[in-house]
């Protein structure tokens, strides 16, 4: 045994000595103030104009999808959403300090990670509309997107899943010696799964190139953060497991990408894990199923609408000479049209064919699942108007 | 009676028992102040106080636990899995804990008062994780009992009875029904029997066997072979383990012919052990193959979620392929 | 060829595919210096370094976790739960994750590389929690392939086929065979096929059905029926997921009777499913119901360990029952 | 959402601040030093001469049941032990600091606890031949004891179970106003697991006066602790989750007792988890079914040898006068006589009846399990050759 996580440094003391709560000091790092100007301490993160640029459009661009396709569920049109209002920064900052070779791995409310890897509108709708064009095949409810090309893990619904699966995803990219980490993102909730026990462990242990970057938005539904953990947030498990870790203002857009960009430099060249906390707010109801109102006050709502990462953000870009107002607006203006143009587009394309229902069970269609396709198909064929969706291509 | 949902129903259940016992404490995720995603647990918090209706952190492992550990200190928990889909994190806990407890300890130690509520079936366009039917997996584990009501009447009865069984229950309720339709339930306390089936239509030319929401199902079906003058039996086996052999086994003599209905795939689900127990208990009378309508062995789809159900007209087709053997 | 037992077989596997694809790696609790409890992994990270085969915490979700997420990467892992009862806590990242991994991506990702070796079975004085053939729970699940060998030979030609398989596949070992005796095994490449059954013995008055350990019990009731004349044909099912219905259902044409034999407790094992398909596929073959001679339906005692386990005896008299039907 | 755990006291830096490892020092206490002498510094915790003195004698007691049973193993007798040696004080001296109406759900290696509860040699033997006066009715492997009377909950083999178990024990008691707690030991392997996790985080938030009692004890069967976990020990992972934690030297059986005294009445009053980290080495092969000299070294073991709790505390009893070596030699002597004597009358005890085979799976037993033993009966008394242990009493 070595010593270092048994007795080995170990100072001794001769009274009860309690560690309490509160007994270190997890400070939150910011760098633009919620008004947009830079700290005065702050050091800017190097970042160019084109980064800049597109980790704002992104943000503006994901905040319109959102309002759009809850107005499209709201219409009866897709079955299910699920937005990230005011959270945007956390996941496209975060997404803009990575390189594209890195693995994301994420829970279900970083679409603007995928935006901003290059996710097109299209490509959103027909995962939305569960088409045939969408590469997930429709199999999953909408928001549950995956792109290989992208380097973007398709989502699955199981909380906290991903977290382990990251830890071995990225020693896999060791092992096989790509310059190439994972990020695993999650919500404060998930974090009490545990999945994200073994998960941040074994990634400590092994030696793991990964970023857990947690959203933590005070919400898990309705449940609010203080009966999630009674302990400081989710940085202040960082320090049990042994693993860096950086808690950032979740609404800065310049924090969080400053902060990511550290980290995966650390996990790339040390090969261990790097933890990342980001304090953050969901101003978004949880999903087009739920309705904040019955568990949380307008008030408490609007002191997290002023601290806006778009806002923010904004001011900061104009601070320095970046940001061009009537290009914004058309920006925006064009964002709408083309959710609507793609909406309208996906919604209209085919589920898939009926012989997908069992492929990619297995690598082949084994025996039993032909002969059980087979069985389908001749049924469909006796009830076509049951199986609209399908019917007019069975042959 | 009151007119009430199925939801409703099990609301008012729960309102009965945790009038009568205060050992009775309701907990999972959501379940607290909000009343659950579905809200099953509404109002319960306000009513008993936050020490008898609370949100549990997001952990179906810990969630099981904490509520093995309360049942055998003598509380009476109700621990609610969000989704039935969510209930396996906490599978370790249901089938090495949960199941053995007595077992292991010679009687000494129970988690008998411990029922698991959870939601379960698809038809929801829920896709993968918010569709399964697990109930077979559970059906392999000696020492728990599994419960599944069709409507708002039994869902009471039933819940009622699994609380104050001594055993622990898992209490599966077919969500596509929850707010289907409203049905008269008693206000007053009462209890429907666990492991025994019910006869939900007499029949005599074959028995159609399944439970939860699929019982309309094979409603549906026996509608459209009445209209060929087939007579179909149909029985829901309300309670999944144990079950009730008996009653199934007496129907099969009669008609001769049984279809087993459910929306789990088909391998290994539990139409297996039922068709492997009847055709040892009834083989001479059995004039056709017992046929199975299930899910197909996929993950549960969603854009196919229609073809995937073993809806009414595969049922109706079986029937008719099981008289014609 | 070489002598080897079915421990030894296993290793020897374990080398052959990490000697040629450097993207094979195995880990669990204490597989690493130590090389398992049982030894299965010795001398491998010896061999292949530290980053290849190495201990992992005590976490069995994290175990296959992490496997999942190393196979989606492209590497291949073979991931070692230490007993088979503590597969449970993993149960979530198997059903829910490695199962439905390349469904639900449209193929775009797949844990196709994972295999999982485990061991399995009673007979050692194990009780509840060292004696468990949890195989029934993982046959619900599409997905998955469940793989069980009977000896060294095939332990090593099943092994690797089943890591070079682009399915994820659960691998069980009968424990209690794994230094019960030794036999040849050649000591060069080869794969047995994934699910295809063996036929062990020819026979005509009645088809005899099991896996792993079990065989050699279905052997010893088959010897004391031929003292009595009766002519028992044996197969062993090798491959539990997808099942190998053609070879058994043949044999079943020829024979008229089938009995299946399993550890694991009666209800809702994986007996439940062949005899469910089986009265399917042969009704009109069948000349006695199918018999199943399993586990009884309690947890796994110690004390009465003899008296759970489906014996010889048991099986005998089962085959007698069948043959008087 | 209030704002405990989400922003409020929570404070800003602009730079990115890294929490790494070796920021918190978490100190052992130590009382007695290891050659037995107290340190200048301590207060030796309020004892009196019973209590050390059955300390002492259980430590002893259990040092002998620990060598007899592994030679009884060795002989063919019982299948299977699992020791505790070295790490007696552990489990003794922190019993003893627990009242009798206080839980204790153990992992295995707990003997010590549950002997100072006054579990009786015979009993011991009961359970690990596993025969019909076992109270558990033989139905697990040897070691699985359980004992209600002495309210110490039956151990199930699976690690990590009894730990969110134990929060809803303790939440039990404190909903039904008992004045009592729970305690739950684990070892440092069993803490990799997720329930580990759950069972933390859910007792403190939800308020549960249990001790989460961990026995760091260097290995988990042969995975040393450096493999086990990359924090500095258990102790630091009870700020992630805002729970009171002490670490305590484990061969200490003054601090053990005076760790444990304090967090129980904490526990108590505060209505909250305490976590207790104690720092031992397991000197003993894992079980029976172990050789530790394939993953360890003579030497480290030895260095363990010196820190030896019986010999340390039979200093610190001599020192206060309390000592009697004539007693302990009798004693130890007894204590061996009775393990042999017990041994001896247990392994003749028959196991219970084929009848239970099938009771306590439900209340009741179903028809079906009657169905199934009415077969075995049978089956059994037309070959009672093959099934000796039962069939003489087949009826
Ligand atoms: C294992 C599991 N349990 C329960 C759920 C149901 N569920 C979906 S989202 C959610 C809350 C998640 O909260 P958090 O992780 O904080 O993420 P946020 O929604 O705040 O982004 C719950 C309970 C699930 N998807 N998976
Ligand atoms: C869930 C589970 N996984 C694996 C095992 C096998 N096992 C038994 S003891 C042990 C090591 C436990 O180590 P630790 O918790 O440190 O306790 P110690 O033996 O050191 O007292 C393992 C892996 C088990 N019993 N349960
Ligand atoms: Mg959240
Ligand atoms: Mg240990």
């Amino acid at each position: 045994m070595k010593d270092r996580n048994h007795l080995a440094g170990v100072s001794t003391t001769h009274q009860v000595h309690i560690i309490e709560n509160g007994l270190i000091d997890i400070p939150m790092l910011q760098i633009l103030q919620p008004d947009g100007s830079l700290h005065d301490e702050a050091v800017e993160p190097e970042i160019d104009r084109e980064t800049a640029t597109r980790i704002y459009d992104t943000m503006e661009y994901i905040r319109v999808l959102d309002e759009r396709m809850i107005g499209a569920q709201r219409q009866g049109r897709i079955s299910f959403y699920l937005a990230s209002t005011g959270e945007e920064a956390a996941s496209v900052a975060s997404a803009a300090a990575l390189s594209d070779k890195d693995m994301i791995m994420s829970q279900y409310r970083e679409q603007g990670a995928l935006a901003y890897r290059g996710y097109t509108t299209t490509q959103f709708m027909n995962q939305m509309f569960s088409n045939q064009e969408d590469p997930n095949k429709g199999r999953q409810m909408p928001i549950h997107y995956g792109d290989k090309p992208l380097n973007f893990m398709t989502i699955s619904s199981p909380l906290g899943t991903q977290i382990p699966q990251a830890s071995g995803y990225a020693y896999g990219q060791k092992m096989a010696g790509n310059e190439a980490i994972t990020i695993c993102y999650f919500g404060e909730g998930a974090a009490s799964e545990g999945d994200f026990h073994a998960g941040l462990n074994m990634a400590a242990v092994l030696n793991c190139p990964v970023i857990f970057f947690c959203r933590n938005n005070g919400y898990a539904i309705s449940t609010p953060a203080d009966e999630q953990f009674a302990g400081d947030g989710i940085a202040s498990r960082g320090i049990g497991y042994g693993v860096k870790t950086i808690r950032v203002d979740g609404n800065d857009p310049l924090a969080v990408y400053a902060a990511t960009k550290q980290a995966r430099e650390i996990a790339l060249k040390e090969n261990c894990p790097v933890l990342i906390e980001a304090m953050t707010y969901r101003l978004a109801a949880h999903s087009t199923s739920d309705d904040p109102t019955g568990y949380r006050s307008r008030e408490e709502e609007d002191k997290w609408r002023a601290k806006d990462p778009i806002q923010r953000m904004a001011k900061w870009l104009t601070s320095k000479g970046w940001y061009d107002e009537e290009a914004n607006k058309k920006l925006i203006e064009k964002s709408r049209q083309d959710v609507l143009a793609a909406l309208k587009t996906s919604e209209k394309v085919d589920i898939c064919p009926i012989e997908d229902i069992v492929t990619d069970v297995y690598d082949d269609v084994p025996w039993h699942l032909k002969e059980q396709l087979d069985a389908l198909k001749s049924h469909i064929k006796k009830y076509p108007d049951a199986y609209p969706k399908t019917s007019g291509r069975v042959k | 009676m009151a007119k009430m949902n199925l939801l409703q129903a099990i609301n008012n259940a729960l309102i009965t028992v945790m009038e009568q016992d205060e050992r009775v404490m309701v907990f999972g995720e959501d379940v607290g102040h909000f009343g659950g995603v579905f809200r099953a647990t509404s109002h319960l918090q306000e009513k008993f106080g936050k020490g008898r209706c609370f949100n549990t952190p997001l952990t179906e492992q810990g969630i099981i636990g904490f509520a093995n550990g309360m049942a055998s200190q003598g509380s009476v928990p109700v621990a609610e899995i969000q989704f039935g889909d969510y209930i396996f994190p906490a599978f370790d806990q249901i089938v090495n804990e949960t199941a053995k407890f007595r077992y292991r300890s010679g009687g000494q130690f129970s988690v008998g008062t411990l029922t698991i509520r959870t939601p379960y079936g698809g038809g929801i366009a829920g896709g993968h994780y918010h569709s399964q039917s697990p109930e077979a997996f559970f059906a392999h584990c000696p020492g728990l009992k599994i419960v599944i009501p069709r409507n708002p009447y039994q869902a009471k009865g039933l819940l009622l009875a699994s609380i104050r069984d001594d055993n622990p229950v898992l209490f599966m309720e077919p969500k596509r029904l929850y707010r289907a339709s409203v049905s008269d339930v008693p206000e007053d306390d009462y209890e429907l029997p666990l492991g025994k089936a019910d006869t939900v239509q007499e029949g005599s030319d074959i028995t159609l066997l399944g439970w939860g929401a699929q019982i309309e199902i094979l409603q549906k079906a026996a509608e459209m072979a009445l209209d060929d003058g087939v007579s179909c039996e149909i029985i829901d086996l309300r309670s999944i383990l144990p079950w009730d052999v008996d009653a199934v086994c007496e129907s099969v003599m009669k008609t001769g012919r049984l279809l087993i209905n459910h929306e789990a795939p088909q391998t290994g689900g539990f139409a297996s052990e039922i068709a492997a127990t009847v055709q040892d208990k009834c083989f001479l009378y059995l004039e056709a193959p017992i046929a199975r309508v299930c899910g197909l062995d996929t993950p549960y789809p969603l854009a196919h979620e229609k073809e995937y159900m073993p809806d009414q007209f595969k049922t109706y087709e079986a029937i008719k392929r099981t008289l014609n053997y």
